[in-house]
C-alpha cells in the first residue's frame, strides 16, 4: 500500500478551562490516503473541529498540542519550525469553514480577499494575474458575472454564493490536502444540495485529499471514500464508508446509526425513536476506560480499561474489546 | 383533507413587516390531536406564520381560529384567553427563559400568571419536571447553566403549565445531537398520547418531519405550495418545489441518494416576489403560463392540495 | 451576589487597588473631622504656603491654612458631589429611558432630541454654562452636573429595554401571557440594572473631574470650602511660590480618580461578560 | 436622517442658550449700567440689546443673524463677538488638533503593540500606563506640566499662544497644552485599540486569512486594523467634545487666547452676547466633527453604505 498523504500519531489536544483541562483529543491515530475524500464525522464535542484545526496550525491560544507524529507528505509537522509552518497554509493546505458569513472579510472587496490568499502559492505572479485568475476560478464555481462580483462585498453574496467563493479560494491554491470544516451546515437544503453538487463536481479540479468534516452522516455517506467516526475526543471507527456504514463494527457507530431517521421507513406513528442513553462524558474529568462505556449497550468488564484502535480486515480499524 | 375536526383555522392569512409580506393570503386547518409538519427554507414565512398563530406578530388581513373562534375578536382578545389555548416552544430554548430568573421561578411564573399557584397544582409542576427527565436540583439554577436539552424541557413544562391545547414547535431538534434527539421526540408523543395535544412542528429537518408528523404543509415566499399527509407528501410529491426539497435532504440510503434533482437558483426576494407562480424562477417544469397566472391551491380527490399549473404526476 | 462580585472584583491587582483606594476614601469622607489633624478653614498667615512639615504633612496654603486637613474636607466634597449627581442622573435617566422606550414613537423621538441638544455640549463647556448663569455654588453644582449625565443613562437604559423587547425572552413571556407590569419589573429591570451600575460606577471618577474643574474655575464650590478644585486653583495662583497646594490637591484629585476609574472597570469586566476580554 | 438629527440638535442647544439668559438672575442691561442707573436708561438698552422682545423672536432674530455670521457685539468693548470668535479660534482648532494627533500617534501603536503580544510585559506596561493617563484631569495634567517643564525645567515657554505671524513659536507654545490634553486620549485610544483588536484577531475572516499562510503583518496592518479601528472612530467624536470641554482648562491655565479662554472670561463679567457666541461656535465644531465621523463611517464600512443606501429607498 501506497504511503498516506498525511498520517496522524498520537495526537492530543488539551484546552485550557476555568475547571482544569479539557482534553479534546486523546491519542487520534488517522491515516489520510492520497487523492481521497475522507469524511470525518462525530457529534458535540467529539473533537472533529479541532481536529481540523490542529492539523491547520490554527488552535486557540488556550489549546495545547502534542502529537508523537503528523507526518505530511513525508514532512514531520510537529519538528516543522512555525514560520515553515504557515507557509504549507495556502499552498499545500487549505481549509473552506462552516459559516461563510462570517468567514469572509466584511470590509474588503472578495477580489481583494481572493488576491492576497494566493501571494504564499503564486509570489512570482502580479497583482493583475492573481484577479484574473481569481475571477475566472469564480466563473469556475458558478458565480455569476464574475469580474463584476470581484469588487463587491461579501454582504452583497447569498450565503451559498459566499461558501462558491470559499471553494473558489480553496481551488485556487491547489492544495494536497483540503479541509472542509460544516461546508454545508449554515445553508438552506436546497442551496445545500447545489454546494454539494459542486464540491463533487470540482472534487477531480483538487488533485490531492479532501478531509470533509460533517455531523450529517447523510453528508458524508454521499460525497466520502472513507469515514472516520469520532466519539468525545477519540476515533472509534475507521474504514471505507458503506463498509463502516453498511456494518458498523463499534458500538457507537451503530448505535449513531440508528438513531439516523429515515424518513421513508415503514413504522408505527406512535413506535419509539431510537436514541443513545445518556450524554458524551465531561472531558475535564474523563473516567476511565472505554470513553463510550456509560452509554454503551453491549459494556462488560473489559471495558474499565480503554480498548487501543487495531486493525480489522479491508483496511478498518475499530477501538472496541468486542472486536 | 383531515378526518379530523378543525381546531386551528387559517383563513387568507396575511402577515406583513413594513413593505415585506412574510405570509400571502395563507390557508391552513390543523385537525384536534394531529401533529402537522411546517417546511420550508428560510425566508419562506414559516416562522413568522408560527409568531402569528401564538398572537407574537398581528395579522394584517385574514382570521385565525381556534375552536372556532376568531383570535382577533371579543372575548379572544383577552390576556391570557390565548395563552392558555396554544403555546410556541422557541427555537432556541436557553434564550427564551428570562436569563435572571431561577428555574424554580420561571416555572412558577405561568401558574402565577394564571393566578393559580396553589401547593397543589406547584406539585403537579413539579411532577412534570420529574416526568420529563428532570431533577429537582435543576429548580437552583438559572438558564445560562442548563444544557440546551434541559433548557428545552424547562420551557416544555412552561408551556404545559397553562394547559394549552396546541403547542407550535419550531425547530424542537436544532441544536440536538443525533443521538438525543430522539428522547426529545419520544417525550413530546408521550404527552402528544396522554394529554391529546395538537402540534405545529416548525423545521427544516425532513428527516424529523417524516418521522413524527400525520400531515404537512410545505411553502414558499408566504405561501403553501402543497399540503397533504406525510407518506403522500414523501412517496410522491406534487410540486416541484417539495419534490426539489425532499431530494436535497441527504440520506444513508445509497439508492435513493442516485436520482436526486437538484433545484438550480436561489431564493428570489420575498421583497420582491416573481410574478405568476412564485417558484417559477426555479423550477425544471416552467411553462409560459406559470410565469403569467398565479396557481391557487386546489384539493385533488384524496383531498391532498397543491398549487402548481402541471404538478409532478398523480397530483 | 455581593460576595462574588467582590471575589471578582479582588480577583486582579488593579481590581483590588481601586477597591481598597475606593473604600479608603470614603471612610476619609466620612470621617474627616476625625482623620484631619487641623481645622481646615483656620488661617494663620504667618504660616502661609509652607513645605510639608511635621506640624504640616502636606505644608499650607497662601492664608497658613493646613493643606493636608483641607485635602481630607476636600474628599467628601468630590464624593459626596460625585454619589448625589449619579444618584440623581441615573434615577432620572433610567426613567426617562424606559419611558421613551416603551412611549410612542413621537415621544420617543422627542426624549431623543433633548439628549441630543444636551449632548451637543461638550459637558463641561454645559457645565460652565449652566452653573455661570444659575450661579456658583454647591446645589446648582450638583443639579446641573445632574443634568448633564442624564442623557447617558436615559441612553443605554433606553437601548437595553429595546434590546430586550426584541430578545427571545421577551416574547416567550408574552406567548406565555405574562401581564406587561410583571414583565417590566421582572424581565426587563432586573436586565437593565447591571450594565446602569456599571456605567454609573464609570461616571463617578469623572464627575469628580467637573466637579473640581468647574471649582477650580471658580464657578462651582465657592470658597472657602475645601474643594480640590478650589485647592488646585489656589495653588495654581501661588505656583511660582509654593508647588505644593498644587501637588498635594492634584496628586488626591488623581489617586480618587485612578481608584474609582480601576474599580469602576472591575465591575464592568464582572457584570458585563461581553466586555470581560478587555482588560 | 444624522444631519436632520445634528440640525435639531444645534437649534436645540441654541433655544436653550437663549432661554439660559432669560433665567440670569442679574439680567445684563443692570449689570452693564450699574446700580445707579434709571430704569428708563435699563429699558432703553434693554431696547437696544432686543432683550425687551419674546424670546421666540429673539431666538429667530438670532437664528438669522447668526447665519449671516453676525453674533452680536461685546456688551462692554462693542467689538463684533463674530471677529472676537474668529480670532480664537485658530488658537483652539490648533490646540485641539494637535492633541488629537498627539494621541493617534502614540495611542495607535501602543493599543497595537499591547494587542500583539497580550499579556507580554510590554502589554501590562502600555496598560499600567494607560490607566494612569486615562484616569489623569487634564488641568491637573496641566498644571504638573507647567510646573515639570515650565517652571522647574525651563524647556517650555510658561504662558501664551506664541507671537502672531511666527509659526514654530506658536508651535512651542503649544506643546505642552496639547500634551496635557492628549495623555488621557492616548490612554483611552490604546486600551480601546487593544481590545477590538484583539477581539477582530480572533474574527473568523482573520482565521481564513491565516488558513491561506497571509502573513501576520498583512493581517495586522491591512486587514485587522481597519475594523478594529471603528470603535476607536466611534469615541474620537465624543474625544473631540471633551477636548474642546478641556481646552477651557489648558487655555486658562496656559493663559493662550482661545475659544475656551473668551467664554471664560466673559462668564465672569456676565458678557452674555460673547458667552452665547462663543459656545455656539463650540457647539457647531463639536456637531460637525461628529458628522464626519459619522461620514467616515460610510467610508470604512461597506455595510454602512448598503444600510444607507435602503434606508434612502424606504424614504423614497
Amino acid at each position: 500500500m501506497a504511503a498516506p498523504l498525511l498520517s496522524i500519531r498520537g495526537l492530543e489536544v488539551r484546552y485550557a478551562t476555568e475547571r482544569g483541562p479539557a482534553r479534546v483529543l486523546r491519542s487520534v491515530d488517522i491515516d489520510i490516503p492520497e487523492n481521497a475524500v475522507v469524511g470525518v464525522v462525530g457529534e458535540s464535542g467529539s473533537g472533529k473541529s479541532t481536529l481540523a484545526l490542529t492539523l491547520m496550525d490554527l488552535l486557540p491560544g488556550n489549546a495545547q498540542q502534542s502529537a508523537a507524529s503528523l507526518l505530511f507528505e513525508g514532512v514531520e509537522l510537529s519538528s516543522l519550525p512555525r514560520s515553515q509552518r504557515r507557509r504549507l497554509r495556502g499552498t499545500r493546505m487549505a481549509m473552506v469553514f462552516q459559516d461563510p458569513m462570517s468567514s469572509l472579510h466584511p470590509l474588503f472587496a472578495i477580489g481583494t480577499q481572493m488576491v492576497d490568499i494566493q501571494r504564499t502559492k503564486h509570489p512570482e505572479l502580479s497583482s493583475r494575474d492573481l484577479r484574473q485568475r481569481a475571477a475566472a476560478m469564480l466563473t469556475r464555481v458558478g458565480v455569476p458575472d464574475a469580474a463584476a462580483r470581484m469588487s463587491r462585498y461579501p454582504h452583497e453574496f447569498s450565503g451559498g454564493m459566499r461558501q462558491r467563493v470559499m471553494i473558489a479560494m480553496a481551488l485556487l491554491v491547489q492544495p494536497k490536502l483540503l479541509i472542509a470544516d460544516e461546508p454545508t451546515t449554515a445553508l438552506d437544503a436546497t442551496i445545500e444540495a447545489q454546494i454539494v453538487e459542486l464540491l463533487r463536481d470540482v472534487r477531480s479540479d483538487i488533485r490531492g485529499s479532501i478531509i470533509l468534516i460533517s455531523h450529517s452522516l447523510g453528508l458524508v455517506a454521499d460525497l466520502c471514500d472513507h469515514v472516520v467516526v469520532m466519539y468525545a475526543g477519540e476515533v472509534v471507527e475507521t474504514g471505507a464508508v458503506d463498509d463502516v456504514f453498511g456494518a458498523p463494527q463499534h458500538p457507537y457507530t451503530r448505535a449513531l446509526l440508528d438513531c439516523e431517521i429515515d424518513p421513508w421507513a415503514a413504522v408505527e406513528k406512535g413506535a419509539a425513536l431510537p436514541r443513545i442513553p445518556g450524554a458524551p462524558p465531561d472531558l475535564v474529568e474523563m473516567p476511565a476506560g472505554c470513553v463510550f462505556a456509560p452509554r454503551c449497550p453491549q459494556r462488560h468488564e473489559r471495558c474499565g480499561v480503554a480498548p487501543a484502535l487495531k486493525s480489522l480486515d479491508g483496511n478498518r480499524t475499530v477501538a472496541c474489546w468486542l472486536r | 383533507m383531515t378526518d379530523r375536526a378543525a381546531i386551528l383555522q387559517m383563513e387568507s392569512v396575511v402577515v406583513r413587516y413594513g413593505r415585506l409580506t412574510a405570509v400571502d393570503r395563507l390557508s391552513l386547518v390543523v385537525g384536534d390531536g394531529e401533529t402537522l409538519g411546517l417546511v420550508g427554507e428560510s425566508g419562506c414565512g414559516k416562522t413568522s406564520l408560527a409568531k402569528a398563530l401564538v398572537g407574537l406578530t398581528p395579522i394584517d388581513r385574514g382570521r385565525i381560529l381556534l375552536d372556532g373562534a376568531d383570535t382577533s375578536r371579543g372575548d379572544a382578545t383577552k390576556r391570557g384567553w390565548l395563552s392558555q389555548r396554544i403555546q410556541l416552544l422557541f427555537q432556541d430554548p436557553v434564550a427564551s427563559l428570562s436569563p435572571r430568573l431561577s428555574v424554580r421561578r420561571l416555572l412558577q411564573e405561568p401558574l402565577r400568571i394564571r393566578h393559580a399557584l396553589t401547593p397543589q397544582t406547584w406539585q403537579e409542576v413539579r411532577q412534570l419536571v420529574v416526568d420529563l427527565g428532570l431533577s429537582e436540583s435543576l429548580l437552583q439554577l438559572y438558564p445560562h447553566q442548563l444544557s440546551g436539552g434541559q433548557a428545552r424541557r424547562v420551557s416544555l413544562v412552561r408551556a404545559l403549565a397553562m394547559r394549552p391545547r396546541i403547542i407550535v414547535a419550531d425547530e424542537p431538534t436544532a441544536g440536538l445531537d443525533l443521538s438525543v434527539q430522539g428522547e426529545l421526540l419520544n417525550l413530546l408523543a408521550q404527552l402528544q398520547r396522554r394529554l391529546g395535544l395538537t402540534y405545529v412542528v416548525v423545521s427544516h429537518n425532513l428527516n424529523v418531519i417524516g418521522r413524527i408528523t400525520d400531515r404537512v404543509a410545505v411553502m414558499y415566499l408566504g405561501q403553501i405550495v402543497e399540503v397533504g399527509t406525510t407518506r403522500r407528501i414523501f412517496d410522491r410529491p406534487a410540486h416541484h418545489y417539495t419534490a426539489g426539497l425532499i431530494a436535497a435532504n441527504p440520506v444513508l440510503d445509497r439508492a435513493r441518494r442516485r436520482k436526486r434533482t437538484v433545484l438550480q437558483g436561489e431564493l428570489p426576494s420575498p421583497h420582491d416576489p416573481p410574478p405568476g407562480c412564485r417558484f417559477h424562477t426555479r423550477c425544471p417544469a416552467v411553462q409560459e403560463r406559470c410565469r403569467l397566472e398565479e396557481p391557487a391551491l386546489r384539493p385533488d380527490a384524496a383531498g391532498h392540495q397543491v398549487a402548481c399549473h402541471f404538478p409532478l404526476d398523480g397530483g | 451576589m455581593a460576595r462574588w462580585l467582590l471575589a471578582r472584583v479582588m480577583n486582579t491587582h488593579a481590581g483590588a487597588f481601586g477597591l481598597v483606594t475606593v473604600v479608603v476614601l470614603l471612610i476619609v469622607a466620612i470621617a474627616a473631622p476625625l482623620v484631619a489633624l487641623h481645622d481646615p478653614n483656620a488661617i494663620a498667615p504667618i504660616d502661609r504656603l509652607q513645605p510639608p512639615s511635621l506640624a504640616h504633612i502636606f505644608g499650607t496654603d497662601h492664608l497658613g491654612r493646613d493643606l493636608y486637613s483641607r485635602v481630607v474636607y476636600g474628599t467628601r466634597v468630590a464624593i459626596g458631589v460625585s454619589i448625589v449627581v449619579m444618584s440623581i442622573s441615573l434615577s432620572v435617566g433610567v426613567l426617562l429611558g424606559i419611558g421613551a422606550a416603551y412611549a410612542p414613537r413621537a415621544l420617543d423621538q422627542l426624549v431623543l432630541s433633548i439628549f441630543d441638544i444636551i449632548n451637543a455640549f461638550p459637558s463641561i463647556i454645559l457645565a460652565l454654562a449652566l452653573v455661570a448663569v444659575l450661579g456658583a455654588g454647591l446645589g446648582n453644582l450638583i443639579l446641573l452636573v445632574s443634568v448633564v449625565f442624564i442623557p447617558q443613562f436615559g441612553r443605554v437604559a433606553r437601548a437595553q429595554t429595546l434590546s430586550i423587547r426584541n430578545s427571545l425572552f421577551f416574547e416567550a413571556e408574552k406567548v406565555l401571557g405574562t401581564q406587561p407590569w410583571r414583565i417590566l419589573l421582572h424581565h426587563v429591570l432586573p436586565n437593565i440594572i447591571g450594565p446602569i451600575f456599571v456605567l454609573a460606577s464609570m461616571n463617578i471618577p469623572v464627575v469628580i473631574t467637573i466637579e473640581a474643574g468647574l471649582s477650580f474655575l471658580g464657578v462651582g464650590v465657592r470658597p472657602p470650602l475645601a474643594s480640590w478644585g478650589n485647592l488646585l486653583h489656589d495653588g495654581y495662583t501661588y505656583l511660582d511660590q509654593s508647588p505644593w497646594p498644587a501637588i498635594t490637591s492634584g496628586l488626591a484629585l488623581m489617586l480618587a480618580t485612578l481608584g474609582f476609574t480601576l474599580l469602576g472597570e472591575a465591575l464592568r469586566d464582572a457584570i458585563d461578560p461581553k466586555l470581560r476580554r478587555e482588560r | 436622517m444624522k444631519l436632520t438629527a445634528a440640525a435639531v440638535a444645534v437649534v436645540g442647544a441654541v433655544l436653550l442658550l437663549l432661554s439660559l439668559t432669560l433665567l440670569i438672575p442679574g439680567d445684563p442691561a443692570t449689570m452693564l449700567l450699574g446700580p445707579r442707573a434709571t430704569p428708563e436708561t435699563v429699558a432703553a438698552l434693554k431696547a437696544e440689546m432686543g432683550l425687551d422682545l419674546p424670546l421666540p423672536t429673539r431666538l429667530a432674530q438670532f437664528l438669522g443673524r447668526a447665519a449671516t455670521g453676525d453674533l452680536g457685539v461685546d456688551i462692554f468693548s462693542g467689538r463684533p463677538v463674530s471677529t472676537m470668535v474668529l480670532q480664537a479660534l485658530p488658537n483652539t482648532i490648533l490646540l485641539a488638533v494637535s492633541a488629537i494627533l498627539l494621541a493617534i500617534l502614540f495611542g495607535l501603536p501602543l493599543g497595537t503593540i499591547a494587542a500583539l503580544k497580550p499579556d507580554s510585559i510590554a502589554d501590562q506596561a502600555i496598560a499600567f500606563l494607560s490607566v494612569g493617563f486615562v484616569s489623569a484631569p487634564s488641568f491637573v495634567n496641566s498644571i504638573f506640566l507647567l510646573l515639570v517643564f515650565a517652571l522647574w525645567l525651563n524647556w517650555f515657554p510658561v504662558l501664551g499662544a506664541g507671537t502672531a505671524g511666527d509659526p514654530l513659536d506658536q508651535l512651542w507654545h503649544v506643546v505642552l497644552p496639547a500634551v496635557a490634553l492628549a495623555v488621557g486620549w492616548i490612554g483611552y485610544i490604546a486600551r480601546l485599540l487593544r481590545s477590538s483588536l484583539l477581539e477582530v484577531l480572533n474574527e473568523p475572516y482573520v482565521r481564513t486569512m491565516r488558513a491561506y499562510g497571509v502573513p501576520e503583518s498583512v493581517i495586522v496592518l491591512k486587514y485587522a486594523l481597519k475594523p478594529a479601528c471603528i470603535p476607536t472612530l466611534a469615541i474620537l467624536g465624543i474625544g473631540v467634545g471633551e477636548l474642546l470641554g478641556g481646552a477651557v482648562f489648558a487655555e486658562v491655565i496656559f493663559n493662550r487666547p482661545g475659544l475656551g479662554s473668551l467664554i471664560y472670561g466673559a462668564i465672569a463679567v456676565r458678557n452674555y452676547p460673547v458667552v452665547q457666541g462663543g459656545v455656539l461656535v463650540v457647539v457647531l465644531l463639536f456637531v460637525a466633527t461628529n458628522f464626519l465621523v459619522d461620514l467616515s463611517y460610510l467610508w470604512i464600512d461597506p455595510r454602512a453604505r448598503a444600510r444607507l443606501a435602503l434606508a434612502g429607498e424606504r424614504s423614497a
